[in-house]
Formats: structure tokens, sequence, C-alpha cells
């Protein structure tokens, strides 16, 4: 929904609208396969000793009001599924942070069968927060450099974000294929 | 473990659902508010574990089932250590051991003030979430400050602990704990008095002292049901036969009983904790440990912050474990949980689910289940179209 | 009933159908039965309301072995009975124990899932740990189960 | 001339633009004193506004399967209703806009558009969460409603009419806090109960139904029902407080005493467990509408004696 107005205008609007994105990021957590140390982590930075709300912050519920997807964990195969779903349903723009050392790479589980590897194998990641698990301070600042990011314009919208998803997740399939007739003896 | 079939109306709560940080998908059944069904399809944190820890060296392993579960990473590293050094046929030194029951206590008051603060959450009532959360901060302090981590701290290595606690370190348990101490009393207080609270919690989710024993649930769980069962206790393991604890019991089997259990249990751990400082033996902090550990089984026994954690170690005479098995004890709760939604309110369901505190990431390391005995199973086709009509 | 007292009893109660009958560790009691003794013998634990299942191990003996061991783990307080249970590789089956313990379902899925053991009986079957899109006969706790892992570097 | 001041009075202030960015005001208040009693810092004071336009600017996915029309405009009516309200009532204590004799019980019908709209948004989404959201959101709408009416109507007796000024203009004289305690707290908690709060928020539990009836609502429908929201909670507030503190006084004295109002709303909302939404029923016809109505038969017999 944009609105139809001269040029002069765009500018100052397109301001207002980075500005705006900057100041309100809500947030929606999922954990794809997480130890739950990181988990405890995010939630933590939410209590009175952190506090996000003061970033504007907010975690929400629902994948429709959401802008930063945070994932925590290796991405398991049961769950790829729903997290490229969740991914999804989440209007433009959107962006994903990756949260702790297995949402990097995998972590501690590479190579455990049901692993599929870090994040950055099902979607695309806009920022990476490495830990074990991570301290709520750096969870915050992880958020707050994605935030500056935005601002000097570094990260774009992402309206090819769900074409590089698509093609991660096709590949992981093909992934998988090989791997089920490698394995069944 | 009754539950109908026919209903029309499901609600999914999970994979991804703001009541449970982990993704789990629970079904409820309900009819306009009541719920009359529910099942569970657990997974979808099934890493593998059980299969990795057979390709890697018992040190490496270790890391590995430390994280098992983030927030007892601690319990799951003394279980398999304790097994391990049972087999290997050496001993921590009594200040290693003294040390794992330290840590261990402080991570049972970090998991139940966490709990607190989510079912808290769960039952609408943010205030106290913060206010938990934000004494806990205090027990993750002293984590860290002995550790060096706030979470997953690795204290324990095969044949003692990394970790030694200095006279400063031991003032500064002490002090957080005072701090601590009268927090919790005040926390008690709460969860007892304030009558909205109350409303959501007295006589809720009652799982009887009988059903108890045939669900086999364990931790706080049963305690809150009047059930005896605290493994720090019957089997005390580590230093726990030096430092003793008190059996925490209710008798209601409510959501409150188990509000107040764990609360209780954390005077039990402050005192304990206490009692380690007094009297923490001198000596070694490790002891040499094999690298090749001798072949044979054993069964590892410990008192996780939500129950009974079981693990089995078989070794084959190499430096790898021939096989592991982690019983983690939300598995045997999470029968509980399903039965005692049948006829609660959909407003009440979050915070039964809570009440056994569970832990999905510990349960799914290995297992997944299908909860309610006669409930249908669906098959993948059916959930897929289920997935596809319900984010349309 | 002390740790010693209830071993007693536990391995009074399972006498009759042991065929060998171990005290590995201080506080344990394995007894090996035959498969088709283990209903007989569950039922008499539980009916003398002797602890609880614990849980249920599989254990892949290997491929020259040749067979699987079942653990069904007992506790009561500090000891533990254990029940060891063994059935052959090529057609792995023992009967399912739900109808005495129903809380068993959960460990016995397990078995299935992971080993490919078939459990007679027992009230459910379907696939349900490991990913839906996990491919048919493939048990990963099988010893010549081997992973490749797609994720490691070269 | 007249009809310039119309436009004025509809589009900036008091009504339109002012409105809104009033609402927006009152929001943030209220979500900084929740932090605060909460032991948090809170958000910045241009939160709600930031929220807001990023959700104008972000993209609206509409679902297939729903009444695309109803999916758009229902947004729409609940805050136009919101807005047209607050052209009835005395915002900042200044003279409504409008005003017609019956028009307490007009404001009064305005001010349930937004909740009919939320649970009529939740009814056509489809959602399993939207659809008990609607439900809740609804069965509460039935159970408060009755008793604020007649929490508002008490004044509405005393002072001898219908008209929301010559209610606020009477109020002036009799603070009817002292005179109709009762009617005050029913009012206050009703006013809650409205909008939604904490220990209310059954029709949008976040740990049991995700969002309520929004769960689906993304960009500029979600970001219209929370402005709706705010301007209600605004609307509400000067309600309240021109009828039972002392009616309609110089601007800063009557926002000091909407800010005391929303102290006293964000204590009761950080202080209370989150109810059932049986025991919010239970509640409002147990205790609510009796009291309220106990207090309404005391002040008509008070009346018919005087």
């Amino acid at each position: 929904m944009t609105l139809n107005l001269d040029k002069p205008w765009q500018p100052v609007l397109d301001k207002i609208k980075t500005w705006a994105r900057i100041n309100s990021p809500w947030a929606i957590h999922f954990n794809s396969g997480s130890c739950n140390g990181c988990d405890i982590e995010i939630l933590a930075t939410l209590t009175p000793r952190y506090d996000l709300e003061r970033f504007g912050v907010k975690l929400q519920g629902s994948p429709r009001h959401a802008d930063i997807l945070i994932c925590t964990g290796p991405v398991t195969r049961q769950a790829r599924d729903r997290l490229v779903r969740i991914y999804e349903q989440m209007p433009e723009p959107k962006f994903v942070v990756a949260v702790g050392s297995c949402a990097l790479s995998g972590g501690v589980f590479q190579g455990c069968y049901n692993v599929m590897g870090g994040i950055d194998k099902v979607l695309p990641v806009d920022a990476y927060i490495p830990g074990c698990p991570p301290r709520p301070e750096a969870i915050i600042d992880g958020l707050v450099k994605l935030l500056t990011q935005l601002q000097e314009g570094a990260a774009p919208e992402q309206n090819e974000g769900e074409n590089t998803s698509a093609a991660a997740v096709e590949g992981a399939e093909i992934q998988l294929d090989a791997q089920a007739n490698g394995e069944a003896k | 473990m009754q539950s109908q079939q026919g209903n029309k109306f499901t609600i999914p709560i999970g994979p991804q659902h703001p009541a449970l940080k982990e993704p789990e998908h629970f079904e409820f059944n309900v009819d306009g508010e009541l719920v009359t069904g529910a099942s569970v399809r657990l997974g979808y944190v099934h890493r593998g574990i059980e299969k990795g820890t057979e390709n890697r060296s018992f040190v490496q392993s270790m890391y590995l089932l430390e994280r098992v579960c983030g927030i007892c990473s601690h319990v799951h590293a003394t279980a398999f250590c304790l097994g391990v050094e049972r087999l290997a046929e050496i001993e921590a030194p009594p200040r290693a051991q003294a040390i794992r029951v330290l840590v261990a206590e402080l991570e049972r008051i970090h998991s139940h003030m966490l709990w607190l603060g989510v079912g808290a959450h769960e039952a609408g009532f943010d205030t106290l979430f913060m206010y938990s959360w934000r004494d806990r901060e205090t027990v993750l302090n002293l984590l860290e400050d002995i550790t060096g981590n706030r979470i997953n701290y690795s204290t324990n290595v095969l044949g003692g602990v990394k970790c030694d606690i200095d006279r400063e370190q031991a003032a500064a348990i002490r002090q957080g704990l005072d701090f601590l101490e009268e927090r919790t009393t005040h926390y008690l207080d709460v969860v007892t008095s304030d009558m909205m609270f109350l409303r959501r919690t007295r006589g809720v989710g009652v799982m009887t002292y009988d059903e108890s024993q045939r669900l086999g649930a364990v931790g706080p769980t049963a305690r809150a049901s009047g059930v005896a069962r605290d493994l720090r206790v019957d089997a005390a393991y580590a230093a726990y036969d030096k430092y003793p604890v008190n059996l925490v019991t209710e008798t209601a089997g409510d959501l409150e009983a188990r509000f107040v259990v764990r609360i209780k249990e954390l005077f039990e751990s402050f005192r304990v904790i206490r009692a380690v400082l007094d009297d923490l033996p001198e000596g070694d902090l490790t002891t040499r440990m094999p690298r090749r550990v001798k072949e044979g089984d054993t069964i590892s026994r410990v008192e996780a912050p939500r129950g009974e954690l079981f693990y089995y170690i078989k070794s084959n005479g190499t430096d790898t474990a021939e096989r592991v098995k982690v019983r983690t004890p939300t598995l045997p709760n999470m029968a509980s949980v399903l039965t005692l939604a049948v006829g609660h309110q959909l407003a009440d369901m979050p915070m039964i689910l809570v009440g056994i505190d569970p832990c999905f990431s510990c349960n799914d390391r290995m297992v997944s289940v299908k909860g309610t005995l006669d409930s249908q199973c669906w098959t993948w086709e059916q959930l897929r179209q289920y997935g596809i009509e319900y984010y349309r | 009933m002390s740790a010693e007292t209830a071993l007693q009893t536990a391995s009074e109660l399972l006498e009759q159908w042991a065929k060998e009958a171990t005290t590995p560790e201080p506080f344990r009691l394995d007894v090996v039965i035959e498969p088709d003794d283990l209903l007989a013998a569950v039922k008499a634990l539980r009916d003398a309301s002797w602890g609880y299942l614990s849980t249920i191990t599989g254990v892949d003996l290997g491929v020259e072995a040749g067979e699987f061991e079942l653990l069904y783990h007992f506790s009561n307080g500090a000891a533990l009975a254990t029940l060891r249970v063994r059935t052959p590789r090529d057609n792995p089956s023992v009967p399912s124990v739900c109808g005495i313990i129903p809380t068993a379902t959960l460990y016995e899925r397990e078995i299935i899932e992971m080993f490919g053991i078939s459990v007679e009986g027992t009230p459910n079957t379907d696939r349900l740990f490991l990913p839906d899109d996990w491919p048919d006969g493939v048990y990963p706790l099988r010893k010549d189960y081997i992973y490749d892992d797609p994720t490691a570097q070269a | 001339m007249n009809t310039l001041r119309a436009v004025i009075a509809l589009l900036f202030f008091p009504g339109g633009l002012f409105i809104l960015f009033a609402g927006m005001a009152y929001e943030w208040v209220d979500r900084k004193l929740i932090a605060r009693f909460q032991n948090r810092i809170g958000p910045r004071w241009f939160q709600p506004l930031a929220d807001s336009i990023k959700l104008l600017a972000k993209e609206e996915v509409i679902p297939t399967d729903v009444n695309a029309i109803l999916f758009v405009v229902l947004p729409v009516i609940a805050l136009a209703g919101a807005l047209a309200s607050a052209l009835y009532v005395p915002i900042i204590g200044l003279e409504p806009s409008y005003s017609f004799s019956g028009d307490l019980i007009v404001t009064l019908y305005l001010l349930s558009l937004l909740t009919l709209c939320t649970g009529l948004a939740g009814a056509n989404t489809l959602d399993r969460f939207s659809l008990v959201g609607a439900t809740r959101a609804l069965t509460q709408m039935f159970s408060y409603e009755a008793p604020v009416l007649l929490a508002l109507l008490g004044p509405a007796i005393v002072a001898e009419s219908w008209k929301i000024s010559v209610i606020s203009e009477y109020a002036k004289s009799h603070w009817l806090i002292i005179t109709q305690p009762i009617g005050f707290l029913v009012a206050v908690i009703g006013l809650m109960g409205k909008l939604e709060m904490p220990p209310f928020d059954a029709p949008e539990a976040e740990t049991e139904i995700v969002a309520g009836a929004l769960t689906e609502y993304s960009g500029r429908g979600l970001a219209l029902f929370h402005l709706g929201k705010s301007v209600e909670l605004m609307v509400g507030l000067t309600l309240v407080t021109a009828f039972y503190l002392g009616g309609v006084a110089n601007p800063l004295l009557f926002f000091a005493k909407t800010l005391m109002l929303l102290v006293v709303v964000a204590g009761v909302q950080s202080l209370l467990t989150r109810l059932r939404i049986e025991q919010t029923v239970g509640l409002w016809w147990r205790y609510g509408a009796l009291l309220a109505l106990a207090q309404f038969l005391v002040m008509i017999a008070y009346e018919g004696v005087a």
C-alpha cells in the first residue's frame, strides 16, 4: 500500500517509513530445534534488566504482525517446513535474525541425522548473533545493528526473499532425498 | 486417559505459539470453551543426540549432552559424568562432588524461578513474570561468576569439575541467596494469597495421588500430588548424602500445589547451598580419567529440576559409548497433561501445559509421542492437509 | 522399604521366569527373561506395586550378534530392576506391555521407530517421533545405520 | 464560515488528527506506566506513532477465502466509529463539537462499533484463533455493555438530560464520584473491559489464542484497529472524567484528571491476573450489572423524593 504522490514527497515519505520501521521492530520467535538456552535468553531480553521494549521491540504471537523472525537452534527436519511457512506468512518487509551458534551453523549438533544445519540453509538471514547462548546484551546489540543497517539503506526491501527461501528449501529437499536413498540399505 | 473423537473444532497450540517458546504441536478439541480431547505431536526439536553420542568420544559427548537442554544443562552433564565415572571405576574428589551439588542447586533455583515467571505469564499475570525474571538474574549472575556462562555452564568434566569456588565467590553467593530468600518468601505469599491468581490455579488441573502413580509422574509434578519421590533423597548421588535434602510435598495436586512445591523447593535449595558453602571439602577438583572406559553398562539417575532424569550408558571398552539412552522428566509427565486437559477450559490449557514445566528440547532429543491412548493419530497426509487448510 | 529389601522382593517376584539374574552394580538387579515371559514378569511387578517403569531402552548388540536387547527399567527408590529381553535381528518382535502399564506406549513407540522392532499389540504404531519425511525402513539407532552428514565440510 | 469550522472540527481539532495523536499519547502513557510498574523502562514517547506508521507502510496480507471487502472495510468502520464518537464528548475539557439531546446514547453505540467490528473481523477470517477470539470478544461485549450503560446513565438521570454537554456542565458543580461511587467503579472497570485490557483481555489472550480476532490482520488493518483502540481509550477516559470527576474544566486540569484515571487503570492492569472468559462474564452479570442497577434504583428513588 503506497501512496501515489508527487515526486517531491517521495523522499520525505521514505524517510518517515524508514524511521518508523527502525523504531518499531516487532519480532516473532521460533525455535527450530534449539536446546532452549537461546530461547530463555531471548525472553530475558524482555524482562526488566534488559527491557527490549525501550527500543520498541515487541514480541508478537502471530507471524502476520511481525517484522523480524528471530530463529534459534539448528533446523531439524521436522521443523523446517514450519519455519518456512512462518516466514512466508510474514508480511513484507521482513527480516530474519539467527540467534546462537546452532542457528548459525548447526553448532554441536552438526552431524546429527535429524539436523539440517543452520537457519541460512532454509531462509535468507539478515543478522547472525553468535554465542552459546548469546548474552541478552549480544541479542540486543545484534538487533540494533540490523536496524542501523536498515537506516543506512544496506538492507533493501527483500522482495526477492521468498524466492531465495523457496530455492533453499528445494535444495534441501534434493539433499534429503539423496541422503535417504543413501541410507536405505 | 479419556478423550473423545469427532469434535468439529480443534485449537492447535504450536509449533509456533506464544504460549510455548518451543515448537511442539498440541491439539485441543474444544466444545465452546470446554476442552474435550487433547493430543500432542512432538519431534520438532528432535536432533538425534543419542545417535550422535555413538560417533563421538566420551569427552565430546559431554558437550553434546549438555546441550540436550539449555535450562537444565548441568544435570544432564552430571548424570552422564557420574555414569561414565562409575564405568571407568573412578570417583570425582569430594570437592568436585560438592561443587556439582552447588551448581545443580543454583540451576534448580534458576529453573524454578524461570518456571514461576512463565507460569504467571501463561495466566496473564505479566507483572509476576517480570519480577521473577528480574530476580532470576541474580542467580544467573552467580552462575556466570562461578562458571563463566549464564546458561550451558559446562561445569562438569569427566572426573571432576573445572570451576573452583573461592572465598569471594562464596560470599557473593551467600549475599545473593539472602536477597533471593526474601523475594521467594514474597512469591510464596503471592501465589497462595492473590485472589485473582488463585482463581486461575486453585482446583485447576487436579491430579490425584493415584493418578499420579498410575501415570508415572515424576518430579515436582508428582510431589504436588503427594508422591514422595525425589532421587536426591531416595538415592543420593554426588554429594547429596553429605548435604541431605528434605522432601517437599503437597497433597492438593492442583496448579496451586505445583507452584507451592516449586517455591518451597527453592528454600531447600538455599539451605543446601549454604550447607555446601559452610562445609566445602578441600582437595583436588579432578581425578585422572582414562581415555578408554571399561566395558559394561550403568544406569545413572539424577533429580533434574523437572524430575527424574534417567541415563543408561553402555560402554564397549573404547573411548566411544556404545549406547547412551536419555529419558528426560518431561516425557512421563506428558501423559498427565493430556489426561488433565480434558474437561477444562481452553483458557486453562497453557497453565496446565506449563504446570508440568515441560521442556521439549529435553523431551525431543529422542522421542515423540502421540498422547492419549485411544485418540486417533494423524497420518502425514492428514496433517499436511490440515496444515494447508489452517494456514490458507 | 530399603533398597536391599526391595531388590530382594524383586528377585523373588521374578525368580520363576529368570534365566539369569545378576547384580552389575549396587542397588541394581538385572534379570534376563524370554520375550514370552515378559508380560507375566511385568504383571508380577505391577501387581506387587514394585516401583514404576522408568523407561525402555533398546540396544543394538551389533550385526554379528544378530540380536537386539530391550531393557525394561523399573525404579523403586534407590533400587533398580531391569528386565532384559533379547529378540533376533531378522525378525525382531516383543509383546507390548501397554495393557499393564498404559504409559509405556511412549517408550514402545520409540523402540518401534528407532530400531524397527515390532511391538505386538501396542495401541499405536504410527510414525511420530521421526520427521514426517523420514524414509521407511530406516532405523537410526541400529548399528548398521551410517549417517552421511550433508553439512559436513570436506 | 460555519462550514469551515465544521471541516476543521472534523479533520483537525478537536476531531480527526488531534484525536489520533492524543489517543496515541494516551496509549504511550498507558504502556509506559505498565512498564514502570513492572520495573522496566518502557517504550519511548513516539512508540505508538512509529508502530502505526510502520504498520501502515507494511504489506497487507489478505487471506484467501475471506470476504475481502469486509476484511478491508471493517477496520475503517472501527476507526471511523471511534473517531466519530470523539465529536460528541468534551475532549480535553472543551465543549463538544457537536451536540444534540440524546447524544450520550449515540456515543455509547459508536464506541461499541470497534468491538463489533473486531468480532466480525475475527469471524470473517476463518482462522481458528480468530474465531475463538471473535466469540470471546462478542461475549464480553454483551456482558459489559449493559453495566456500562447503566453506570453512565446514573449521571444522566441526576443531570436530567441525555446530552453529554449538559451532564458534564452539571458535573462541574457536583462531583459524582462522591455521590455515585459504584457507578464510577463500574464505569472504569467497564471501560477496561471494553478496551480488552488486562485482566479482561481474554479475547486476545496471547498465550491461548495468539492475538484473538486480529490474528490474521497485518499492516493497515491492524494499524487501524490499534488506532481505534487508542482513540477509544481517550474517549472513554474523557467521558468518565467528565461525568464523575468534576466535569468540564480548563484543559490542563482536565488532562491531569484523565491522566490520574489512567494511572489507576494501568495499576489495575499490572496488578491482576487475566480472568477466564466465563469468569469475566460472571463477574459482570453477578456483580457489575447488579451493583449498577442498585445504584440506578437508589438514584431514581432519590430523584422521585426530591
